[in-house]
């Protein structure tokens, strides 16, 4: 059964306001992307993250920094949660020699392995099944680590969720399965082509696995769901399905403006920015608002000197395209 | 002259023609109802046929392939968008395993008039996941027919036939020449499959081409005359019926071959168009049979890596100069 | 929720007599086809559904003529229930030109198109997305057809199963899916590689269906259950996942020994052989004796004219490797 | 002479010596733990290493595939089987977009060191769906590492240098071979990737041979004795690495080429090899290039057709014939 999580913990005043600026980071680089696209400088796709920002830090918040996140082409905010720096990920999408995959990957495929990241994926679904091996290696090699792997709505109606979920349960795996709803795939409303309400919490039990659904803009409900399934995981108890409800201020990609969607809708959804629901408990637990715009201005510094940085950093090697295929560096196939 | 219409525009303009036309055309896939398709290549088809004719799936590329195989032997005519060709690696089972050996192994008592519609190829810095050239993948297995439109009329044609046919097709859009123009296709603009079309005449070299790659093909053979090189172009338009007759008869007269390919060269058609002219048309030659392909790694997403991997005017100059010159 | 279906019904007697029938010749042509193996005239691999009988002639009992039905390589039975011949299918295994598929298919590919019997395929769960192509395309062309996807246990946890459900739900279409749970995979028991006790039925709320449990060894019970769930497709209800307990007789394919299954359980299984089932019925309704011995004498007589027809028939033609890759019969792929 | 073993003994003889050498070399799939797999070829491999060696999966090709890659990211070496490698299609997303290109598109971040290990290739009567050869599928996808052996020895000294490679490796067993014999291989047997195998010396054509072609090829070269002609067969072994050295070194004294391959002829890998023999290699050939290949249709289950669409000895015998004496 599909159960609803609340947000009963009462987290430290400090670990608050740290999330808050990780999400203000997560933000400010979001906005970043956009206006450099808006100048051309950055190229390709993207699919920004904006408005799930409370899944990223609330969900890696529960984690040690040795367990293992997979996201999707939608992962800035994964990549920045998992410690990838803003510069990182500007400059790989603005082709930089810098960035994080050396501008090989792109917008779509970030990855700081040494923090655990393994990487975002870009076909979907095709990462769930990975994140069991993760897990599963976690066991064979003795170690306590848990897989998490994050995907949309329109994960949860492809194979590999199934699979994905049978096997998790099965093999009893360490995974937390966080689906970020936004109620859209591309352009079409999930729920037009779904059959059951919830599209991954619904699922969960018919692989024998709890399924929880939580407020995905509350970066405390957030926190408290994804500790206690990460409990469970780590404890040895198995996987969990996590369903997280949250809403993304700009279109799918960086070429649609969204005008699928009704006014009201994404009205409401933007009161219920993530940012502002984190700023409205601070206030409420008292904490002043100096120390509020104390952290917003560094999390803004911080975007500014990414950018700066990234926009000066050398443009990427294409010698690059020659490295990397096999482990040996090189890319010989024949003799 | 006539009027200039897109890439894009034609392949709707193609699909409604085919919907008008015959009421067992019906089209499924995801976001190409009211959305319109993420290329927009099926722009006011859901206004114009309705929810009845033009279906939103999930995201479950082997519940559309399944469908439309289904829908196809029992009598419909199912045109299935699959996004991105990269995905078709997602149901492959069907295209390699269940649509092409249907009519074959139930002894011809089924058949799967289907066609699968996907863009294709890179240029587009889309990185290693969204920009493949697989029209390769299709082509190792027996039993599909493979379409890859260089034209906007080619598209509508090409269409037409390949909705007509009661063979199963996969059709390759090329997402680099969606926004490119040419002449519209006039009314009941039919093009068969199986006929290259010599998309520029010449006499001293012969390049082969298809999709993205004709073009790229027709700017080199208008730099070369600089080098007063005169080459022929050939528009494959299809993999699947081959037309080597076409490509064995321009040899005949050129006796030097250069195949252009986007698809990286390790299992590229390429291979098979050579490998059949070095058999057949040994006598032909002049020189070796040279292959400009894409490079064999992963597609960078930096433009000025994927620049380097995939085939190029300039790369393509550089390889006729030097066959030219043999 | 996962329901029981019982067996409340009476059928008329001369039903369950020919269903009787049905299920003997079935049973003969599949101990021939093991006889015909030993004695070398079968080559090839065979799955031979002995001990399945009361699913494919109660299910297909609930269907119409014009109904589809899509089976697996393990389809000796639906082919037969559907009205394809003994002696083609026979003819098919023993490579003669006679085979209903010309001996281009083999075992594994069954078909009769012309009774709806739309083909077996050999890739574990391909064929349920094709079952709800037919259940769509009736839709379309107006008719109201229903389709039925016959499959096994190990298939439900495959990704095809799951999209297949879904989609299946959400455009609300004509469709049975009827798992032939019989315990196994090929070697490996079900229930050690899958997260929930009925593999298909307690998925089918996880996709908004009703899931049934049968006991597919009781004809009258597997016939009452797949017309409930035929009249809920046909009437425009959309579709159920009928999961039918049963056991196979033999090993998984000729290779097969089936030493991995414990004897108490064959016996157990053997006890309820579905034949034994119909007969023990037959009796309690006071049906004669020599009424089920003369309905069984004919099966036997149908089967060995069959076998040695089969038998008799020509050898496949080799040329007709050549046919049948286009529509318009030849093989020709370049000019 | 050395001890004989068969092909498929040597599979799991292959496996279990791996097993001991290296604790992170673990293995899944399905039916290969207690049952000792479907062809046999891990067989004692459960009662020797146990459960937490050796994982029996459900039927999820997918996850099967995505357990083994995010496991060789994390510190494993899983090799996972994939029962007939037609059912490479219901998880070719694995293999065409994840594996290959994780190493490459995060800029050498992660790394993939697994093997998939499975049974390919027709001859016995399986039918369209559990025949086919689709090592040409793999070899359209850089970044995969492509091992198909024709000998026990090879199997198991192919399967350490798979194993132990830090690159992902698809290692295609052939079940038209498994009951074949041949010598077992010494202790601590290594062969390296991409190093091709002269099977037999000889001066007048050219065999290029892949796995269950290799003896096919042995048989014909045999039999062309008779007729004076001297064949040269080579093993590829690897289709990547290519060692189109060994290849190109042998053109130079034959200067005469038929590649034999089970694939299909469309697509297939042996076009590579004759397209870079008909560019590098022209000016060594004395006569064109020769494919004998699979048919381009789907594979019949009666063996009398089944015979007809695959590769013979006779086919080749007649293919080599023809072209000594061009
Ligand atoms: C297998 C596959 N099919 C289709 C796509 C194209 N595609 C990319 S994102 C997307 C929508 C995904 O929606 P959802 O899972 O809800 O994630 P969101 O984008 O909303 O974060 C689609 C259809 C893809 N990348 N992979
Ligand atoms: C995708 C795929 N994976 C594996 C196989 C090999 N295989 C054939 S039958 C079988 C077992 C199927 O078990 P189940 O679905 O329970 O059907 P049963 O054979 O018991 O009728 C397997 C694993 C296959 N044919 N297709
Ligand atoms: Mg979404
Ligand atoms: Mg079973």
């Amino acid at each position: 059964m599909t159960q609803e999580a609340g947000s009963a913990t009462r987290v430290a005043t400090a670990t608050l306001l740290d999330w808050l600026e990780q999400m203000a980071v997560i933000r400010g680089t979001e906005k970043a992307a956009h206006d450099l696209f808006m100048r051309g400088l950055v190229k390709g796709t993207t699919h920004l993250a904006a408005g799930h920002e409370a899944i990223a830090v609330g969900a890696s918040a529960a984690l040690r920094p040795d367990d293992y996140v997979f996201a999707t082409y939608r992962g800035h905010h994964h990549a920045i949660a998992r410690g990838a720096s803003p510069e990182g990920c500007l400059a790989e999408l603005m082709q930089r020699s810098t960035g994080v995959c050396r501008a090989k990957g792109g917008s779509m495929h970030l990855t700081r392995a040494d923090h655990g990241m393994l990487g975002s994926y870009a076909i979907v679904g095709a990462h769930l099944p990975m994140a069991n091996g993760a897990a599963w290696s976690a066991r064979l090699r003795g170690t306590s680590q848990v897989a998490v792997a994050f995907f949309g709505d329109g994960a949860t109606n492809i194979g590999a969720f199934h699979e994905a979920l049978n096997l998790a349960a099965v093999w009893k795996l360490a995974v937390v399965f966080v689906c970020e709803n936004n109620r859209y795939m591309e352009y079409t409303p999930i729920a037009s082509v779904t059959s059951v309400p919830n599209p991954a919490a619904d699922r969960a039990a018919a692989n024998g696995m709890p399924g929880v659904l939580v407020d995905g803009n509350d970066v405390v409900a957030v926190h408290e769901a994804m500790a206690t399934a990460v409990d469970r995981a780590r404890a040895g108890d198995g996987p969990t399905v996590l369903e997280a409800l949250t809403y993304r201020h700009f279109g799918h990609s960086r070429t649609d403006p969204a005008t699928y969607r009704p006014a009201a809708e994404v009205e409401e959804w933007l009161a219920r920015d993530p940012l502002i629901l984190a700023r409205r408990r601070l206030a409420e637990w008292g904490v002043p608002q100096a120390d509020v715009d104390a952290v917003e201005a560094r999390a803004a510094d911080t975007v500014a000197a990414a950018s700066r940085a990234a926009q000066d950093a050398p443009p990427a090697d294409p010698e690059d395209a020659f490295t990397d295929v096999w482990a040996d560096g090189g890319w010989a196939w024949r003799t | 002259m006539a009027d200039l219409t897109t890439y894009r525009d034609a392949v709707s303009d193609g699909l409604a023609r085919e919907l008008r036309r015959d009421p067992s055309v019906v089209l499924l896939g995801e976001d190409i109802g009211a959305a319109g398709g993420v290329f927009k290549t099926t722009v006011g088809l859901f206004e114009e046929f309705g929810a009845d004719r033009v279906w939103d799936t999930p995201i479950s590329e082997q519940a559309i392939m399944g469908a439309a195989m289904g829908a196809a032997m029992t009598g419909m005519r199912p045109v299935a968008e699959i996004m991105f060709s990269d995905f078709l690696a997602c149901c492959w089972d069907y295209l390699a395993n269940e649509i092409p050996k249907a009519r074959y192994m139930t002894g011809g008592q089924v058949s799967v008039p289907m066609v699968v519609r996907t863009a294709n190829g890179g240029g587009l810095g889309f990185g290693a996941q969204h920009s493949q050239s697989v029209e390769n993948w299709a082509f190792t297995v027996p039993g599909l027919k493979i379409v890859a439109p260089s034209t906007p009329a080619d598209v509508v044609g090409l269409m037409a036939s390949a909705i007509r046919s009661d063979d199963p097709v996969v059709f390759f859009e090329h997402k680099g020449l969606f926004a490119s123009k040419g002449e519209a296709a006039p009314p009941e603009h039919v093009v068969p499959l199986g006929e290259a079309r010599v998309a520029r005449p010449g006499d001293d070299v012969t390049v082969v081409a298809l999709a993205a790659t004709v073009p790229l093909a027709l700017a080199a053979a208008e730099q070369l005359v600089e080098d007063g090189i005169s080459v022929e172009v050939i528009d494959l338009r299809c993999l699947v019926p081959l037309d080597m007759a076409t490509v064995l008869g321009s040899l005949e007269r050129t006796s030097r071959l250069v195949v252009v390919e986007e698809n990286p060269y390790q299992g590229g058609w390429g291979a098979t168009v050579a490998s059949i002219v070095a058999d057949e048309g040994f006598e032909l030659l002049d020189a070796p049979v040279r292959r400009v392909a894409g490079e064999n790694v992963p597609l960078p997403f930096a433009d000025a890596l994927e620049e380097r991997v995939i085939p190029t005017t300039g790369k393509l100059v550089e390889a006729v100069r030097r066959l030219a010159s043999y």
